[in-house]
């Protein structure tokens, strides 16, 4: 019997918004950066969900490609956290506030 | 994969760039003064790639199985890129210098962004946008905060970095949702399927998630927040490619993906989306430059509430308006890369000279650069018969074509506030004098760039027609 | 001769261009005198050979017009400088030349010694070519050039003496109070005009008078258009209200009160009403209204005159107050009697004016007339002729002013009633009074000027010993002297001269035959009447001569006890009614006040300004609390995307529900 | 219609003058006041041909130029002259060499730029005045405020950047609304004539199409936009402060011509593209002019500056020909028209005077003087000429114009009531009170001022720059047929488009976007 659709939507969406209220509620740098992760990979389980039950291979195809650019993003987002940490010694987003208004 | 040498032709521009990017990449491992080499490398490869393009912008077709449509629009595009980006480096020549941030990888990330806007401007699938989007944002938080010793440079790429994580989030989520309903990434086939869609309401959020991705990425209002910190923070000829090339590439993909959408039967359904977009973001725009006291602040800004005056073109959904957006971006390209060539130039060592006031009495001291700076405020102003003002003129008949008076007046109404930020500036260049001198780097170079891009702004002034119409024919 | 009538304007314009250009380069005022002069006597030449030209033609055809070129054509309205010559116009332009040219020799010598000699005669001329427009117009516009060019030419005069103090105010301050209170006339002279454009459309004089009889235009149309240009005339020829400005003309030079202020240009008023005769004729209550100011004014002037010590204050009030006979004669209908009064009112007020000049002149400016006396054995001309111009002025026979007047007093009382002769005749009692209480006070009775005393304003202090004046002063006071004699003859009225016997009245009658055809409203009255109305007013006139010579010179005494005995009524006399202590108070002072406050500070300053500024003062504020949205935190950013988003999914959800 | 190339001439003559100056190196500053004064008179010359060869029996436009700018907009360079654009293009070129010729030693500080900014405002002025197409005139409407407000603002006064901020955004805000109106009505005659076009003279045919209520905003855009310019009575408050800042050149080219654009606009565009609703709001602007030209007056009375005093006439003056344009019939169009010419010589007159004496004394306030006739003979003479011109003296250039208006609006049906004409007459004494007051003060009297007794009377230069303006002052008093000739068919033609909006279009059931 096959799993309605419905739940893994359900499941992708509130994956979703976890990874959301992650990002607005956490202070430190790299959690709030693997919040990030989190909603790109609920975007991952919503695409192979709809390539499965579709039957057609892009959204699959399309899952390794976010994936890709996940991990280089990430590379990239970590260096800069390294570049802030060694310069402020500190990564807590709240103390990062020198451009404002 | 390439089924006949002609296509390849159709694609040279992107090979250009790619081969320009991998012999960058050697020139950088195998040669001492990669530094100085670069630069002129990197603008000889983006001169050549838009020439070509723009040579090449009849013969319209689809390459590499209807991912990429090349020719047209998407050729127009190339050339804006390139060109800005030409000038970008031209303009960063001595600035890196300056700072000392004048490794190799700095052209390279810069031609690799161009790559990515390249992708996206021509994309014909969802696949080749997002790929696109993000191998330019990738090179866009990096460049942010190439000066690693700037504190602010550092923080500014933190927040672009994280923001702009956060939307591609949703802009995946979007494709995802949009997949899932049309069963296709490819925009040609989703566009087919649009009517019998429409009432189908995943469909629609998923179009909205990936309308708000990419508002993030022009800086509409309730997403533009990022705009400010990160322009200020970052050096200013980075900014300059932020604020034009990126995001006339964000603009680029909207029209390449959403333009069916907006025009047909749809256009009641997301106009008021784009219409709230567009007056939030001239109206707050306008209204809190005022209040800037550092002129890179000032202009992320106007940059805000030019994207609102773009809106409204986009909001009018007929071809006109889409020939006025690409009108809007070609001249305000080269009129914001004019503006950030000239405040790189008078920039002092570490973020001196960026105050309002250190402009005042400019205008007797260092005549030719006020007269430009002084002219580039005007046509930002939108007053005739500068080009800033032809490209408002024609997004105005745009919507007003389409039955938007309304919005066209809030569109005057802050053109009108923003009159007077910009010519605060014109005010204190000319009309204040100044009690100490200021010293300003002498650059060769970057006086070039600010001397062509003025050029081109008076340019398309005065016959704005040379380039409309090679728009509007390809439209 | 009549098509070179525009010698007449073009005379004194060159005399005008010559001194006003080569003015100051010439040092001898010989020439400047002689070149004044003769541009009013050429003119005065040519008028006198047009008069026999004109005389010479059948009585319908002496109305002929010389154009020179166009000066307005715009859509229905076509005007030109065109020059009317008919019985009027050269009657007038005789007066004007004639008594121009005597004045002009007068004051050669008046104003010999003068730094500004040269800028006199050059505002002179320009004063005569204005006045020449105005009486030889053929249309409205070119008499309103005119109307307006004498105003600017009485500005300038009376501000002559531009650094000199006049009533603790400058002459100047007189001068611009003349130009506005005559521009206030003006502004309804204009109406007038409009009126008549709208309703005729045309303003040249023949057209406008002919189509007045063929339109079949309302009564209450004509009633306007009189009444408009009635305001005109009260502004130029003094009447109440606006006659405040004659007083302070007196700041100017004796010769300017004379020419001006006495002879033509307050006259101008009285022309136009007579020149437009049948507007008036055909609207009887403006003809009822035009009387009653006349009648007024001339009884109020006549009571102020009574106790003013100043020469020519008395003599102005005395000219506002014949002013007004002649607009009760114009009232009256008998347009003729007013043109003959002007005529010989210019007579003998230039000489009274001339004649107080010699005074002046002698008495190096002292004017206060209670420091003369007894200058008879000093100044023999100048006593013979000023007594001849009082007595004609007094009404006495057989000089000229008793056959005008005369004339004046008969036909108000014929045609308008008992009240206005009676006025008439009480106001012709008062004007007898004032003026041989002046006579006798400056030429009768024992010296009251002291030797040592001098003149307060500029001169020498050197012993006061009072002289006859010059030859060139006295000859042209004889001329006018032995005019006021015979002026008179030409106007015998019937009862004396039988039936056509009034050379005067039939000589105008053409101008007038359209408003007599009109009036047709005489009523009869025997010649019986009219010969004991004569007697009586004689009489009347005679014993206020006596009563004059009794008090102020017999017993002077008796004048000190009347004006401390009414000290009221006396000081109110003596300060004019206090009219422009009202003026001031109720209408310059609030329009200053009410514009400097109101208008400029509050309207201008506060609201519109203030409105502005405020809404830019709106826009900055604004912008400043926005600004504070930015608070530089990541997070804060992101939760302001993530509200944008929730309100368009909800938007969505809602819509598409 | 033959393309005759006189009016890009004229047009080409003040850009290449400009553009020529750069070259002169600032050193030599006698070249560059020669430079500067050659062009515009060579301007002056060829404005004179075009008035020769103007046939002034057709109503029609003449000296067309036209070729294609922006072919997809069919937005074209399009000029051409009527009678009206003639005589304030003679006005323009006729000002310019004396403004120029006015500031010989006022302007101290870097020559070059002023003589620039003055040449580029010629050339602004003179293409508001000939462009037909919608577009080029709004170009130039705005290009045109650039050189004014760096004239006012670098070589002003004290305030000077207060004035000139504000005169830039006031000028601004109307002009905006105007081009949403612009744009409006292109974009509704686009349905009519097929594609956008910005031709005026098809524009002059689709205007009078629109229903009413829309005629009335687009009306009411355009009259904002030109009413600040006149600048009519609430939206004057800009105008006395840009002229006390403003140099002399300055004022007198912002009170010579610029205020006439206001009035041109309404004579362009306002009555021939939407005459119905011009008949609908004749009224209530007459009644702004009136007020205007009461309020004017009354408030210059008060003043204690020399400058705002004349700033305010100028109010006044020109409340008087918005009611002659609105009057609408041949007199008052025509003695509104001659009315501009006659404020720009006798203003313009005024304030070159104003600027000479304050050269001498530096300073405008009325009260410093006194009594300086004796001291400057030919200036207090000079001063008095003028005023007498701006007082509206028969036989000078103001009475005409006045009294065509004065009647033209008394006895005009579509206001077609006394009132108008009455009040505003008032003006007519209001005007003797404040200029003779001002005169009284400064010229008669007494020297109170110790430091007047050091006054130079006028120079041959200064008199040179006066006589012509006296000339005309005199010639339009008392021969005014040579101008009312010019400006009689146009009249005549702007009045029968908008009494009688004939619409060649077949006005099928347009569908309003």
């Amino acid at each position: 019997m096959q799993i309605p659709i419905e739940y893994y939507l359900v499941l992708s969406a509130f994956m979703f918004s976890v990874g959301i209220v992650g990002v607005l509620t956490r202070r430190n740098a790299i959690i709030v950066f693997m919040s990030v992760e989190l909603m790109l990979n609920s975007a991952n389980l919503a695409l192979v969900t709809f390539s499965s039950y579709l039957g057609d291979t892009t959204g699959q195809l399309f899952v390794f490609f976010v994936m890709a650019v996940a991990a280089a993003e990430a590379a990239v987002g970590l260096a800069i956290i390294i570049a802030i940490f060694r310069n402020k010694l500190t990564v807590n987003i709240d103390e990062i506030n020198i451009l404002k208004w | 994969m390439l089924n006949n040498i002609q296509e390849f032709y159709n694609i040279l521009p992107i090979v250009i760039l790619g081969g320009g990017i991998i012999l960058s990449v050697f020139i950088e491992l195998y040669s001492q003064k990669s530094e100085s080499v670069l630069p002129w490398f990197s603008i000889l490869i983006f001169l050549s790639a838009g020439f070509y393009s723009l040579l090449t912008v009849a013969n319209e077709s689809i390459v590499l199985q209807n991912m990429l449509s090349t020719g047209g629009r998407t050729n127009i595009f190339y050339f804006i890129f390139n060109i800005g980006a030409a000038l970008v480096c031209l303009l960063s020549v001595d600035y890196t210098k300056k700072y000392g941030m004048n490794y190799g990888e700095y052209y390279i990330l810069i031609q690799s962004s161009v790559l990515g806007m390249m992708l996206m401007a021509g994309a014909k699938d969802f696949f080749m946008i997002f790929l696109g989007l993000e191998i330019m944002s990738i090179c866009f938080y990096v460049l942010a905060g190439v000066n690693r010793k700037k504190e602010k440079a550092i923080e500014a790429s933190l927040k672009y970095f994280l923001l702009g994580a956060f939307a591609t989030g949703f802009l995946v989520y979007g494709i995802a949702l949009i997949y899932g309903t049309a069963q296709s990434t490819s925009i040609d086939i989703i566009t087919s399927k649009f009517t019998e869609l429409s009432g189908n309401i995943i469909f629609l959020v998923g179009v909205l998630l990936f309308l708000i991705g990419f508002s993030f990425k022009i800086a509409a209002f309730p997403f533009h927040m990022w705009v400010p910190d990160v322009y200020q923070g970052s050096p200013t000829t980075i900014t300059g490619l932020f604020s034009t090339i990126g995001k006339a590439s964000a603009f680029a993909a909207i029209i390449a993906s959403l333009t069916a959408l907006f025009s047909g039967g749809f256009q009641s359904l997301f106009l008021p989306y784009l219409s709230v977009l567009a007056v939030f973001s001239m109206l707050f725009g306008s209204i809190v430059a005022i209040a800037q006291s550092d002129i890179k602040r000032m202009l992320a800004y106007s940059s805000i509430s030019h994207a609102g005056y773009i809106l409204i073109g986009l909001a009018s959904g007929t071809p006109v308006g889409v020939a006025g957006v690409v009108f809007y971006l070609a001249v305000y390209t080269f009129m914001n890369l004019a503006a950030f060539g000239i405040i790189s130039l008078i920039e002092g060592e570490n973020d001196a000279n960026l105050e309002i006031d250190t402009y005042s009495g400019l205008g007797s001291r260092n005549p030719v650069l006020a007269a430009l700076l002084s002219l580039i405020m005007f046509s930002l102003a939108g007053i005739p018969p500068l080009a800033g003002f032809f490209a408002k003129y024609y997004v105005f008949i745009a919507a007003i074509k389409s039955g938007l008076t309304w919005l066209t007046i809030l569109g005057i109404v802050s053109s009108l506030i923003s009159v007077y930020f910009y010519l605060r500036i014109v005010v204190l260049m000319y009309f204040k004098e100044r009690e100490t001198e200021i010293t300003y780097s002498k650059s060769f170079s970057g006086m070039l760039g600010v001397v062509i891009s003025v050029l081109l702004v008076i340019l398309l002034g005065i016959f704005p027609g040379s380039l409309l119409d090679l728009i509007i024919a390809y439209l | 001769m009549i098509d070179l009538i525009y010698l007449t304007v073009l005379f004194p314009l060159l005399g005008f261009l010559f001194n006003g250009i080569l003015g100051p380069k010439i040092r001898s005022e010989k020439v400047i005198g002689i070149v004044g002069s003769s541009a009013i006597g050429i003119p005065f030449i040519v008028t006198v050979g047009a008069l026999i030209q004109t005389l010479s033609l059948p009585v319908d055809q002496r109305l002929n017009i010389a154009t020179l070129f166009q000066w307005i054509n715009v859509a229905g309205l076509n005007i030109n400088f065109s020059y009317q010559v008919d019985q009027l116009s050269l009657l007038m332009s005789l007066i004007v030349t004639g008594v121009g040219f005597i004045i002009h020799v007068y004051s050669i010598g008046y104003m010999h010694g003068d730094k500004s000699f040269w800028r006199f005669f050059a505002y002179l001329n320009l004063f005569i070519f204005a006045m020449m427009n105005l009486i030889l117009a053929d249309n409205f516009l070119l008499l309103f050039l005119g109307w307006e060019g004498v105003g600017l030419c009485s500005y300038l005069l009376i501000g002559f003496w531009y650094d000199r103090k006049f009533e603790n105010s400058t002459t100047s301050s007189a001068g611009l109070k003349a130009f506005v209170v005559n521009r206030i006339g003006d502004f309804g002279f204009l109406l007038g005009m409009f009126l008549i454009y709208s309703t005729f459309g045309t303003l040249v004089f023949t057209d406008v008078f002919s189509r007045a009889v063929a339109f079949d235009v309302p009564e209450h149309i004509f009633t306007l258009i009189a009444l408009f240009l009635f305001i005109g005339a009260v502004g130029k020829s003094a009447q109440i209200p606006l006659f405040v400005w004659l007083p302070d003309a007196m700041a100017g030079p004796t010769p300017v009160s004379a020419l001006i202020h006495a002879a033509t240009m307050v006259t101008a008023g009285v022309y136009m009403v007579a020149r437009c005769n049948i507007i008036y004729a055909s609207a009887p209550t403006a003809m009822m209204v035009v009387a009653v100011f006349g009648i007024f004014t001339a009884f109020l002037a006549a009571t102020i005159g009574l106790v003013q010590n100043d020469i020519k204050k008395v003599l102005a009030y005395s000219t506002v107050s014949q002013l007004g006979y002649m607009f009760l004669a114009m009232g009256a209908g008998a347009f003729s009697a007013g043109i003959f009064h002007v005529m010989t009112h210019a007579f003998f007020k230039a000489l009274l004016f001339l004649g107080a000049g010699s005074v002046i002149h002698s008495m190096h400016e002292a004017q206060d007339i209670r420091k003369y006396g007894g200058l008879k054995k000093y100044m023999p001309v100048t006593y013979a002729t000023f007594l001849i111009a009082a007595t004609a002025i007094s009404g006495i026979p057989p000089l000229s002013g008793f056959f005008s007047k005369d004339e004046i007093l008969w036909y108000s009382y014929s045609n308008l009633g008992i009240i206005f002769w009676l006025l008439g005749l009480i106001t012709a009692m008062f004007t007898a009074f004032y003026m041989f209480r002046l006579y006798f006070m400056t030429f009768e009775g024992q010296e009251k000027f002291s030797a040592k005393g001098g003149s307060e304003v500029g001169g020498d202090h050197h012993k006061l010993h009072p002289h006859e004046s010059p030859k060139l002063m006295t000859v042209p006071l004889i001329i006018l002297a032995v005019l006021s004699i015979i002026g008179g003859f030409i106007g015998i009225p019937e009862i004396f001269s039988g039936e056509h016997g009034n050379i005067f009245h039939s000589w105008l009658a053409p101008v007038f035959k359209l408003a007599e055809f009109k009036m047709m409203n005489i009523s009869s009255h025997s010649h019986f009447e009219e010969l004991v109305l004569m007697i009586v007013s004689v009489a009347a006139a005679a014993s206020s001569i006596f009563f004059a010579r009794h008090i102020y010179l017999k017993k002077p005494a008796i004048a000190e006890k009347f004006s401390s005995g009414f000290k009221g009524a006396y000081n109110i006399l003596l300060n004019k009614y206090f009219i422009d202590e009202v003026y001031e108070a109720s209408i310059v002072k609030p329009m200053v006040k009410g514009s400097e406050n109101i208008l400029w500070k509050i309207a201008d300053n506060k609201m519109i300004d203030g409105l502005i500024n405020s809404l830019a003062k709106l826009v900055g504020s604004v912008s400043n609390n926005i600004r504070k949205i930015q608070t530089g935190v990541a997070q804060s950013y992101a939760l302001v995307m993530i509200l944008g988003i929730l309100v368009a999914l909800f938007w969505i959800i809602i819509s598409y529900s | 219609m033959e393309q005759s190339l006189l009016i890009t001439y004229l047009l080409a003559i003040p850009l290449i003058g400009s553009l020529l100056l750069i070259f002169i190196n600032k050193k030599n500053e006698q070249l560059i006041k020669y430079f500067g004064i050659a062009v515009s008179l060579l301007a002056f010359v060829v404005s004179l041909i075009i008035y020769f060869g103007f046939n002034d029996q057709s109503g029609e436009f003449q000296f067309i130029h036209k070729f294609d700018w922006v072919k997809d907009l069919n937005i074209s360079y399009h000029v051409g002259a009527d009678g009206l654009s003639i005589i304030l293009i003679l006005l323009t070129t006729f000002l310019t060499p004396l403004t120029l010729l006015s500031s010989w030693n006022s302007i101290k500080r870097n020559l070059k730029e002023f003589i620039f900014f003055m040449l580029i405002l010629e050339l602004g002025m003179l293409g508001v005045f000939v462009s037909l197409d919608m577009f080029l005139f709004y170009v130039f409407w705005e290009a045109m405020l650039i050189p004014l407000y760096f004239i006012s603002g670098i070589w002003g006064g004290e305030r000077k950047i207060y004035a000139s901020i504000k005169f830039f955004i006031y000028t601004m805000a109307g002009s905006l609304l105007m081009l949403v109106a612009i744009i409006w009505l292109i974009v509704y005659s686009s349905n009519l004539l097929g594609g956008f076009t910005s031709n005026l003279l098809d524009l002059y045919k689709t205007g009078p199409t629109i229903d009413t209520t829309i005629q009335g905003f687009l009306f009411l855009a355009f009259a904002l936009s030109f009413s600040i310019k006149v600048p009519l009575f609430p939206f004057h408050t800009w105008l006395p402060d840009a002229h006390v800042e403003a140099p002399t050149a300055g004022s007198v080219i912002l009170a010579g011509v610029l205020l006439k654009m206001g009035t041109y606009g309404f004579l362009r565009f306002n009555l021939p593209l939407f005459p119905q609703a011009s008949i609908d709001y004749a009224i209530p602007i007459s009644i702004l002019a009136v007020i205007g030209i009461i309020y004017g007056a009354l408030v210059a009375m008060v003043q204690t500056d020399m400058k705002k005093l004349v700033a305010y006439s100028s109010v006044s003056h020109l409340g008087f020909v918005m009611l002659g344009i609105f009057a609408l019939n041949q007199e008052a169009v025509q003695g509104s028209m001659i009315q501009m010419i006659n404020h720009g010589l006798s203003t313009g007159a005024l304030f070159l005077l104003v600027g000479m004496i304050y050269e001498r004394t530096h300073t405008r306030k009325i009260s410093d003087y006194g009594g300086i006739a004796k001291l400057v003979p030919f200036f207090s003479f000079a001063l008095l000429f003028t005023s007498l011109s701006s007082i509206g003296l028969p036989g000078l250039n103001g009475f005409v114009g006045e009294f065509l208006i004065l009647t033209g609006a008394f006895k005009s049906t579509v206001l077609d009531s006394w009132w108008f004409a009455a009040f505003s007459a008032t003006g007519v004494i209001f005007a003797a009170v404040y200029l003779l007051w001002m005169y009284k003060k400064i010229v008669f009297g007494e020297v109170t001022n110790p430091n007047l007794n050091s006054l130079t009377d006028l120079n041959r230069r200064e008199k040179l720059v006066l006589a012509p303006i006296f000339v005309f002052i005199i010639w339009i008093g008392i021969y005014p047929g040579t101008f009312l000739k010019i400006t009689d068919k146009t009249s005549e033609n702007i009045i029968r488009l908008v009494t009688s909006p004939q619409n060649q279009l077949p006005v099928e059931n347009v569908d309003v976007p």
